[in-house]
């Protein structure tokens, strides 16, 4: 099963898509929100990301969202760092990527497919 | 249609989605976030409420009243989708209401879900159960208000199960591709229901 | 001053968006969350998204951004049922283009800029 | 640069950082979100509780230590970028390290930023002071390792200055186009005090 991660600067945000997720992809897929710093205000925190990302491998590799700058600064810097080659950061629209990505992985659907799928978020039309 | 048949239509409505809501449910949890059976049980649970409290002389102003309490009671897509069906159906309604005024409020119906919501036939949505129920109705009105119900809620159910082998096209089952297929599609199988429970008033 | 209005699923989301935005914004700009149904659960309430934005409508528009599904299509009906025309809708990605709307209110920027803003905000790549 | 001179800078840069940080939080305010000050107050203030329970040999190992915990303790952008820039530095030093090597492992910290963050000299980032600063310590460093110091903190300054009438192209500052001239970029500004903190330490 895919797993997925959330890096946002909010924690309460990250918190929420996560309940928007587990709606669509049910309890099985393992998503892990990793928002704020360490004690909680607005901004990244690194040990969040990697104990997030730890938790979401298990064994169908991770797909990592993230919002703006620094969650993305950080989480490829996490990535760069962690010995297993198991997560992949995508380039996707923060919520509408991670929506798609969490229907994919709650059918069964692998990395690849869910890597795309939240690629492709971005040019879905909501009007 | 009179005021009291369309309070009859609504409640029917009503025990029917509280009757099927586990199924509505099992189906959005296939393909969507499975909450279409408490998104409508809690639509028109309060339109119940809102009904009884309300005051009306013609069947257009029980079925706009009943559109606006879905549009901000559902909570789910099929909230602003089915509270606009009611309510241009509503406000399309003249005085005295036949069956073929009945069926050009339905058009006008499908007409503002298509507008809003921006699906066509075949996409897999409440559209491809509507479409075929409204132009039943319409085909049939002539032989009589029942006579097109019944028509229109055969429609209704043969297209909501034409909806399993489709891919879906719109809402969070389109992600899904392929794998929307061999599923019914909720808000279908929700109109099947509204227009069963149209045909079951219109006999009685 | 443009207002902004964040339509979400999610009422935690909303919230935290709001939080990221007014970092960015300052305290100024009107920005309202109108997350979750009446109840406070998963989906989209008319209600509250139509007291968001007569909150936000200060005199210089105002922008709403939603997430998904239910969310553009309440907010829509919402705008149709309205009496004052000062709201748009805007097709843009949720976090990125509410984050760049919110920098631009800040800066003064009129609705037309902002609404440009966050809708460029689908091009603007993340790694 | 020895353990201890190491220790002397990065102990002189989190002073610097805890005088300025209402400055650079303004700045931020201004073209960000207002938080630069306190994101390096944060990841300074942590390292010196790192490095006062670190035992190490080499400048190297201090500015790797420093780097690592820049990364995970800052919060904002400048924690991975300023981390990347310690951490290359310090994995890139000799054991005995000498004006040139220290030029070569500044040059690896600006490659790696780059790497990472992306951005290209002219597009209103610490990139914009870093880039003149690794050029004039190599320049200055057949001098010996003060007098590189001061070229770089000169340099750096310089390039600070000069990022006031830019247009941003990273970062949030990037949304406010033609409105960010005029505001000198935070993080370029806190890379001078980073290099004022090495000339001050380096003439002592
Ligand atoms: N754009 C649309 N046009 C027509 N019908 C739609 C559209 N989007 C969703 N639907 C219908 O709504 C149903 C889902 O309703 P519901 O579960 O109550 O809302 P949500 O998808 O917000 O959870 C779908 O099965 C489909 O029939
Ligand atoms: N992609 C980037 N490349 C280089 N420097 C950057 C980049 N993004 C941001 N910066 C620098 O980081 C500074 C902002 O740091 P900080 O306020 O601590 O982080 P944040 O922007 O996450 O709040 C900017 O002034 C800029 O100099
Ligand atoms: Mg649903
Ligand atoms: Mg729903
Ligand atoms: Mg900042
Ligand atoms: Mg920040």
């Amino acid at each position: 099963m895919v797993g997925i991660v959330l890096v946002s600067h909010s924690e309460r945000l990250a918190h929420g898509l996560r309940d928007m997720l587990v709606q669509v992809a049910g309890e099985e897929v393992p998503i892990e929100a990793a928002g704020g710093t360490d004690d909680g205000g607005l901004g990244t925190s690194y040990d969040r990301i990697l104990v997030a990302i730890d938790r979401a491998d298990r064994g169908g590799g991770v797909l990592v969202l993230t919002d703006l700058g620094s969650a993305v600064l950080t989480a490829q810097t996490v990535l760069e760092d962690r010995v297993a080659n198991t997560a992949v950061l995508v380039d996707a629209p923060f919520v509408e990527g991670a929506v798609a990505a969490a229907v994919l992985a709650g059918a069964g659907a692998d990395l690849a497919e869910c890597t795309r799928a939240a690629t492709e978020a971005r040019d879905v039309r909501k009007l | 249609m009179d005021a009291d048949l369309a309070r009859a239509w609504v409640a029917a409505v009503a025990t029917s989605v509280t009757e099927h809501a586990a199924e509505l449910t099992d189906l959005d949890a296939a393909i969507g976030d499975g909450d279409h059976g408490v998104n409508l049980r809690r639509g028109f649970d309060a339109v119940v409420v809102a009904l009884a409290g309300f005051e009306a002389d013609t069947a257009g102003a029980v079925l706009t009243k009943t559109g606006t309490t879905l549009v901000s009671k559902v909570g789910g897509a099929s909230g602003p989708l089915y509270g606009s069906l009611f309510r241009a159906l509503g406000k399309s309604l003249p005085g005295e209401v036949d069956a073929v005024a009945f069926g050009d409020g339905l058009r006008a119906g499908l007409d503002a879900i298509v507008r809003l919501g921006k699906a066509a036939p075949g996409d897999k949505t409440m559209v491809d159960a509507l479409t075929p129920a409204v132009d039943a109705f319409a085909a049939a009105a002539p032989a009589g208000f029942a006579a097109a119900a019944r028509a229109a809620s055969a429609a209704a159910a043969e297209g909501a199960t034409a909806t399993t082998p489709l891919q879906a096209r719109k809402g969070r089952a389109s992600y899904l591709g392929e794998r929307s297929a061999g599923h019914q599609d909720p808000g279908a199988t929700s109109t099947a229901l509204v227009f069963a429970a149209l045909a079951a008033v219109a006999d009685a």
